[in-house]
């Protein structure tokens, strides 16, 4: 029963296949195609990755955010699996903006660190996401977690919004690379780059998406199972 | 046979239970003995970190807030958790969930008897600050009060509803601060800043957008947490 | 010349993440595998058994 | 044994179809089916982990069901239960009592919530009628187990409910408090109340009612009406339990 492959199941090796291709594409890109930067040098380069990961965090957000106003209504497992997914991936990429910033902030600011807006608020989300994951495991039953995990990713959702606001408002220094007025500067293989980058961010984040969710199904599948048995 | 009664309105029910648990706490001193321990102790430790010469060099502006802040919130932290770990003992959170109430009115009732506790512990260690740290409370006290005010029940707002969250799975104080602190980050931003501010003596017209920011997120939060708290409250 | 260990260094830790985050996710995910199976055929027994 | 009897749909004050409950790892309930008529009165007997207390709960609206529909009087439980709620009174081992109240308090406060029109008096005569009017003033912490399991009665009765349920309401009775509860519950039937009742004592819980259940394992075993000899329905229960109590 569990060996028949799902949709989900079939569509992890293509899409697998086609991230790590358009990986390879956008190094390439990245490397080989874009020059460097004259102000910031070569550790622009970090952008390239640092910007989609944190976009693609928002969109971590945004799919908790559906995943959990989903699950308060439906009471359907299959929103809370989209949930815990979201939740996992989005931990993943915030990791990763909060690891590659002050690796680009060091020599670009000349600190590892400051409480700037976006620095905070990811680090925020970090923990709101951390913090939901905790409350999960420690909710004595599946239902319960769920739906104290959902009220948490609604509170998430909103508030990071806020912060962001407020942190803005109260100090902000984040290099801008793209100033909406100063566009037409910008070498276009840079453009390029970030586009596709992006695109391949995209795709993984799909990917990872697709794994999080499948072994959150497993999971399911393995509770009821136990149940079958008699525990 | 009669029909069957109507619950309590949201109203009424919100004031019942804040009416109860305040009695309670008046009764057992349960959250509020605590609270002004902790607070107290926070301040000793902190004079020991901050010595008077270096407040008085720097001004009340610089040290105050984040002290008073840290104070009311790490505080403030004891009472949210204790809130619903008080309907533990005989399983008086079902006879809550049995009662033909709205589940957002016992949230707020919640939130009425919390407020309560926050001011009795502010208006103990405000004055305390003062004294311990050397600065003149009295030419700023109407300003303080608001920024006070506005803030606390933003904290509250947002620590009755993680506090309960963290009672649901039967986790107290640690779990809280993890689910508010960061949550609440905006409004302690402001609470800091906006403090600062009146006590450098500034017209309040100049953290307006500050205050209404503070007022905003509060007012916001309220909503999201009366219309969850059903999920939150369902066994 | 300093910023290239820079360069290096972000994306260095940008792979180990994720071969870090994949790993734990393929460990997983073949821990729920090895349990499954071996309920799935427990089950089977249990039905021979009974039939 | 089996003389099923589902009440006539006209007067069903409860109906479940496929009511079922699951918790994540485990079963608690398998879907069920059940209906009690207006005034009746059912008991619910099984041993313990037999999905009692789930079906309780789920029937008083404290749990939401995984599964199934819930009518209560006719009207959808899950859409109109707050409604339904005021209409529900619930004993279970738990007191569902502030400790550091006063008996009186505790009454008031869920009279209130309860938005009974004018809780004093009521409150006053239901502590004299369960003998508990010389310890109004007192903290309901500070009594006996027997007194507080008949404040937790007054409390149940404070709103009037048209139906009431008793999880093991005997478990922790002195044989004095046990005989005042029979005698109140006697008298609930008499009014014409709806009761569910679950207990391990089957000749009383027999006595008490109209019709009877037996829950095993999460699933029901076996129902029929009440009117049958305390000894043979004990020996129909061990058989159908397996022997365990």
């Amino acid at each position: 029963m569990s060996s028949t492959p799902n949709w989900l199941e079939r569509s992890l090796y293509p899409l697998l296949v086609l991230t790590t291709a358009g990986m390879v594409g956008a190094l390439w890109l990245i490397f080989l195609h874009a020059p460097e930067e004259k102000v910031m040098g070569a550790v622009q380069k970090l952008f390239y990755f640092h910007v989609p990961a944190a976009i693609m965090t928002y969109a971590a957000v945004a799919v908790l955010l559906i995943g959990s106003i989903a699950y308060l209504w439906t009471r359907d497992v299959r929103w809370d699996n989209l949930s815990i997914a979201a939740t996992e991936c989005g931990l993943f990429f915030c990791g990763m903006v909060l690891i590659t910033g002050p690796i680009w902030g060091r020599p670009a600011w000349g600190v590892w660190w400051t409480w700037e807006a976006r620095l905070t608020t990811t680090l925020v989300l970090w923990i709101l996401l951390a913090a939901a994951i905790l409350v999960r495991s420690y909710a004595d039953n599946r239902e319960l977690g769920a739906r104290l995990a959902s009220v948490l990713g609604i509170l998430a959702a909103i508030d990071i919004y806020i912060i962001r606001k407020a942190v803005e408002w109260f100090r902000g220094m984040h290099p801008t690379v793209f100033k909406p007025g100063a566009e037409r500067d910008v070498d276009p293989a840079i453009g390029q780059a970030f586009g596709a980058t992006s695109l391949v961010f995209i795709l993984l984040f799909l990917l990872l998406l697709a794994v999080t969710y499948r072994e959150a199904q497993l999971r399911d599948r393995a509770e009821r199972l136990t149940q079958a048995l008699g525990r | 046979m009669k029909a069957p009664a109507n619950g309590a309105g949201f109203v009424t029910t919100a004031r019942l239970v804040a009416a109860k648990d305040l009695r309670l706490e008046w009764r057992t001193l349960d959250s509020l003995a605590g609270m002004l321990l902790f607070a107290l102790i926070v301040l000793v430790v902190y004079s020991f970190a901050f010595d008077g010469a270096m407040n008085r060099e720097l001004g009340a502006r610089f040290l105050i807030p984040g002290i008073l802040w840290t104070v009311v919130t790490f505080s403030g932290l004891i009472s949210f958790s204790r809130a619903f770990q008080n309907e533990t003992a005989d399983d008086t959170l079902t006879a809550l969930r049995l009662a033909p109430v709205d589940r957002g009115a016992i949230y707020t009732g919640k939130l009425l008897a919390v407020l309560v506790k926050l001011a009795a512990l502010e208006t103990v260690t405000v004055p305390l600050t003062a004294l311990f740290f050397s600065f003149d409370l009295a030419p700023h006290a109407g300003p303080l009060v608001l920024v006070l005010v506005l803030h606390t029940v933003g904290l509250a707002v947002l620590g009755t509803l993680t506090g309960a969250i963290a009672a649901r799975v039967g986790r107290g104080e640690a779990l809280t601060a993890i689910l508010l602190l960061p949550a609440a980050a905006p409004l302690l931003i402001s609470a800091v800043e906006t403090t600062g501010a009146v006590l450098g003596g500034e017209p309040l017209a100049s953290i307006r957008a500050w205050l209404l920011g503070s007022l905003g997120f509060a007012m916001l939060f309220f909503c999201v947490a009366v219309l969850t708290f059903d999920y939150v409250l369902e066994e | 010349m300093k910023n290239y260990w820079f360069l290096f260094w972000g994306y260095a830790v940008f792979w180990i993440g994720l071969a870090g985050f994949l790993w734990m996710l393929i460990r997983r995910q073949n821990q729920t595998r090895r349990r499954l199976d071996r309920m799935e055929r427990e089950l089977d027994q249990r039905r021979d058994g009974s039939s | 044994m089996s003389q099923g009897s589902p009440a006539p749909a006209a007067t069903a004050v409860i109906r479940a179809r496929g009511l079922e409950k699951q918790y994540g790892l485990l079963r608690a309930l398998e879907p069920l089916d059940l209906a009690v008529g207006d005034g009746e009165s059912l008991a619910i007997f099984g041993p313990n982990g037999a999905g009692k207390t789930t079906l309780m709960r789920m029937l008083s609206l404290a749990l939401r069901p995984s599964g199934g529909t819930l009518e209560l009087s006719g009207q959808d439980a899950r859409r109109q239960a707050r409604r339904l709620r005021g209409a529900i009174g619930v004993i279970s081992h738990r007191l569902h009592l502030y400790a550091r109240l006063t008996a009186l308090e505790n009454l008031l406060f869920f009279g209130r919530m309860y938005g009974v029109r004018d809780p004093e008096p009521r409150a006053e005569s239901l502590l004299a009628e369960l003998g508990l009017a010389h310890r109004a003033e007192d903290p309901m912490g500070s009594f006996s187990r027997g007194m507080q399991q008949r404040l937790a009665l007054a409390r149940c009765l404070i709103h009037d409910p048209r139906l009431v349920f008793l999880d093991e309401p005997f478990t922790g009775l002195d044989p004095v408090a046990a005989d005042l509860l029979r005698g109140i519950l006697e008298r609930l039937r008499e009014e014409r109340r709806t009761l569910v009742i679950t207990t391990h004592n089957l000749p009383l819980g027999l006595e008490l009612s109209d019709r009877w259940m037996i829950l095993g394992g999460g699933r029901k075993l076996d129902e029929g009406t009440s009117d049958v000899a305390p000894d043979a329905f004990e020996a129909h229960y061990r058989s159908m339990v397996g022997g365990r109590p």
